[in-house]
């Protein structure tokens, strides 16, 4: 670790503000081949998803007669971050498609499409820290692309503890010398939390802090995810003319 | 294996603010830790959580250190969820329940700092303790992720270095110092069921939860937590959920690790 | 291997006689969740088992329409030996489970249950020796606990020679520097033998006398076994006043 | 996916001596190549070939030679056909096809002596660069072959050598030289259907295709090549082939890599 | 790589001329347990093929209602090549197994055995060089002799490139040093070819005198291969006397 | 394959002291043994019982001795039931029956000390000899255990052991002196149907079988025993059944053996 401060004047390494988040892009329908796509990117990080379903679901005594069964993978290409990933789940990644399952499955109105199964893959295809937000971020986007019937979009975004500053949207070199990363999956309109992970020594008011930033970024999120599926359908829209 | 009656019924009793078995919703089946049940283990412990039975073990073996903690040893957390313990358990590779249940409590032991990991080092850059704690579920009875966080520390707290020999390799026959643990972190889940937050909930209760919120402590400090399960917290609810595990972990090490 | 003898004058290096088993300890009901489930502790050596089933089979194509399918896993728990065992089950494993399997069908009145599986699994909590034996006494258990019918308890006990000496329950030191382990499995009632292996050079009479030793240490393991069941009896009786 | 009424319209358009969206035989699809795409891999190429994505990285760390050749480095090619880009794709190792597509590839790089391994040597028998191509296919549309050749060689000229920090691993902030490439392979993969040769068939067309013949170019000469599909080619029909791929070929290379 | 020569006046370090093939046997009905089966030595390459079928298929999901699936693994001995080889598929054998398919399912009357499954395993007992035509050589007359109906015989073959001369059945040290190996399956009476793969620089006209060469030399193994099945059915007939 | 009418069949005429083909209960079937089939095993050899079909092959690698015989060679002893040799067989990983067959081969071997380990270090501590035997099934026709036993010994007494090459691997070109072998065991089962002992069953005996005790022997020693199946045997049948093997054992010894 170096002697020399990250944040100073509360201006962190790539020029940011404590509460700043990096600048992203948000598409929807970038798969043709899935019934339903979406593509976010939050600074260097690069996501995108693909949605196939409702579907026929095997093996059969997986079906669940009352609700759909969400199948989901998170997956990181294997030249996204600095040092090659063998393909095939590991326990990070079998973790992470866990949670950000539970987070989906929240949200959508399973009990629509029984006896069926809703398969949500998505891949990371550059890593800059926050690629389980980024990826969730795609395939709440993607689910909407696919028409499943959803409460509410799922946003999701990251708070962090760095140098004992709480700040919003860790990357790069504050991802590697940062004391916590607390990622989070918020739904604006339920004011609810569907995902919430954190690791590193944090006192509940810092915790309280890094909540409300991440909430904040998730707010930013949203409306950019909104945008993205407004332009799918305009453009859908023009197609069919 | 539990019905939908026997879920909804409950939900009706805890809508009644009661629990089945008549706690409070903040208190824990009784709890025993039996440290030292394996003789071949460096460290370990069986806890008893109500009906629900985890034996978790520590062995320690010499390998070479990460390449960026060259004066550190590796900390290992693994969980088999194995098909002695429950009928939904199946033979095979760890399922996502196992992985989640293992990487919950690896980051609570790890982030703590709860384990002294300098101390591990035998030779800078070539030689430290590879640690591996083995987390074997007996019976699941509910509530395995605390069981287990509890089980994790007990385990580790009972621990001995073991010797080495002149080949090189560990001498369990002669086991020296412990390890040398300056923090205990205590694990423990707040599940909402039908909005009510609840502790510890048994086999019954648990088919009944519609989210949780695992959070990991040590004196004063969170040091990890995970949300599972669909229902969401709103951050009002999150806050108080850190209240009940801050002072729901420090009873328990007040009580059970001194 | 030292120069001194392990065997003084027909004591052993524990103290114990040539014919002289280790203490042991049996219990059944300890795995709530199961249908049935035993306890079996030699010496240092513990085993626990359950029992699940009769029950539906999956896959179908295993289904047998005149008998009951019986699956068995022996697995030794990751630290119960002084190297650690990798989780998983391994060619050591395997064998096992298949020998033990074969033991445990040989008493299970199996066509009283066509079309099921009967599931047997096997932990061994800590090594010394004899855990294939200690595991079958455990199932052995969890069976009867089940009320799976049987004709009889299976009894499992090893014979050993060490320095040209055939003894009773090897374990301990005798285990690494021993020539031959000779672990079987035997029905009182019916004077049978259900489990036999043996590695090591022997001749007919040193194997007929170790035969003959571990049947005799069998039958004690027996006593022990019923008088478990007769407990877990006992108790359920109080528990249902 | 498609119907067998689909695959029927496509045969009945293409007996005819046209193709469904009115290409001519030996016509490509628009074909896009982004490279630089991936920043923390070596190199990379986005391809884009219709609606056809297929997105390739190369990475490379440091690893001891192959015995035989001490002096070289070492090349992998792998394909994942993953879930995402296809309802026909499962999670799972690697199945047939994705083997065989990555062997295809491999094999047009490697036998075209593509890459300078010797450039690839840090230290003779001891440490050389292990270069990873993996192909990461994110929408299947149509003749994966050829979108995965292209890119995995579009890929290759992009890349530049990591440096080498202090504790020997690679240093892919400091990255320098790009690697020595000698050779541009292309390959172009002649399909049958009902009789006619076609290149480049999207999705509908692909459910009709009997075969395919493979071939991998560099200037004027033949490097690699693979049939597949269960339609024969008579010996004139390959020499036919050939011609075409060569042409192709140049076509390509003149076009896209300068 | 040697300064000498290998190939010296037109004559190959075993002695072979430029378009001359390796001693050869084929033999039908080598296991008994299998309904086909075929024996097919090149010089030091020897495979065995066995055909089970046309069976039930299992599991389900793959049956086609109109026409038979295929099965086939290629496997090589662990023993069969200088270096021990692993037990169980690699990419090499998964990539083999796939083209040998491919090659036979074009020959096989697929359609008369619809919602079975024809299985087809080859073991490669003894490598030197083109194991994946003598494998198929094997497969042929494996499918022969199991009555499977099939448009011609396969027949399959290689020619390489040593030394820049284009020669037939590369083996030996001509397959360590060799520029090109360019194996072919081809069916004599529809003059195709239903496999081919080439690996190594040549230019059309070399690549249009290897297959030339390769197919003269596929011609001699469908003699030998229909000689194989006459003594088959000679002995069959005998048998039944 | 076997329908219960041919076991019924198989026992009916066993119960009257006959075999279906005639044989005597204690005859084996034709057996051969073909040693230096492989010309690329440092030992083979293609062992036809009847219509059972082995063929088991002898490779040597140079590797690491094991830590607690620094000394010694290592052996390995493995079996693939791989699906050409039965439709009962399936692809994929060892199944209990293969590892079974395996580790009681490899019993046989290790257990009489027949290889003459120290023979096969080359570097004490750093490199040894590995040999690893592989038991190839070409056609199940019953008895499996004896052919696979009788086929191991036989390719070890063909093994010869490779020169090494300068840059350390093994030179097969070069096979000189031939494994140290200083006993014979022989793998003889004795199989139980309908109570009568009855040694080789054919493949329609097997059917038939209710249980059955494999004996290895060496000159009037016993190395390692298994028994399988699911009948009994009184203490009284393991002792007759050991005579019946080491009579066996010893004629199978004289024949094949010199």
């Amino acid at each position: 670790m170096s002697e020399e401060k990250l944040i100073k004047n509360d201006i962190r390494p790539d020029g940011r503000k404590l509460d700043e988040m990096r600048e992203m892009e948000a598409r929807a329908g970038v798969i043709d081949r899935a019934d339903g796509s979406g593509y976010f990117r939050l600074g260097n990080t690069i996501a995108v998803a693909a949605v196939y379903g409702p579907k026929e679901l095997h093996p059969k005594h997986l079906v669940d007669p009352v609700k759909a069964y969400v199948k989901c993978r998170y997956n990181m290409a294997p030249f996204s971050t600095s040092d090659r990933i063998r393909p095939g789940p590991n326990r990070r990644s079998t973790e992470i498609s866990k949670v950000i399952k539970d987070a989906l499955s929240s949200v959508i109105f399973l009990k629509e499409y029984p006896e069926t199964s809703i398969e949500i893959f998505i891949e990371i295809l550059q890593a800059d820290a926050s690629t389980r937000c980024v990826g969730l971020n795609a395939a709440s986007i993607a689910l909407a692309d696919a028409g499943i019937p959803m409460k509410d979009l799922v946003t999701s975004c990251a708070a962090g503890k760095v140098e004992g500053t709480m700040i919003l949207d860790v990357a790069g070199i504050e991802d590697c010398e940062g004391e916590v990363d607390l990622p989070i999956a918020y739904v604006p309109r339920k004011n609810e939390i569907y995902l919430l992970q954190m690791d590193g020594i944090i006192n509940k008011d810092e915790l309280k802090k890094g909540i409300e930033m991440a909430i904040k970024g998730c707010k930013v999120i949203y409306e950019k995810q909104k945008e993205a599926l407004k332009n799918r359908y305009a453009k859908k829209g023009v197609d069919k003319k | 294996m539990m019905t939908e009656i026997d879920k909804e019924y409950v939900r009706t009793i805890i809508k009644g603010d009661k629990r089945p078995d008549g706690r409070g919703f903040e208190e824990f089946r009784n709890l025993k830790i039996e440290q030292g049940y394996v003789k071949n283990a460096e460290g370990s412990a069986m806890v008893t959580l109500g009906k629900t039975k985890i034996l978790v073990g520590v062995k320690m073996s010499i390998g070479e250190p990460y390449p960026d903690s060259p004066d550190k040893g590796v900390l290992m957390v693994n969980a088999e969820l194995g098909p002695v313990a429950s009928p939904d358990f199946e033979s095979g590779p760890p399922r996502p329940q196992a992985v989640e249940l293992a990487r919950v409590v690896d980051r609570g032991v790890r982030e703590s700092k709860s384990i002294n990991m300098e101390k591990l080092c035998i030779e800078k850059g070539e030689k430290v303790w590879l640690v591996a704690v083995d987390i074997h579920i007996l019976n699941d009875y509910g509530n395995l992720i605390d069981a287990a966080g509890i089980g994790a520390i007990a385990a580790i707290l009972d621990a001995k270095i073991p010797g080495i020999k002149e080949d090189g390799t560990p001498d369990i026959e002669n086991r020296k110092e412990k390890l040398d643990v300056t923090q205990i972190p205590i694990t423990c889940t707040i599940y909402k069921i039908t909005g009510k937050m609840v502790l510890d909930p048994d086999l019954k209760e648990e088919s009944a939860v519609d989210g949780r919120l695992t959070v990991t402590t040590i004196d004063g400090s969170i040091c990890a937590m995970q949300k599972g399960g669909v229902c969401g917290f709103t951050p009002e609810e999150v806050y108080k959920a850190i209240d009940i595990s801050i002072k729901k972990g420090n009873e328990i090490r007040k009580k059970y690790f001194k």
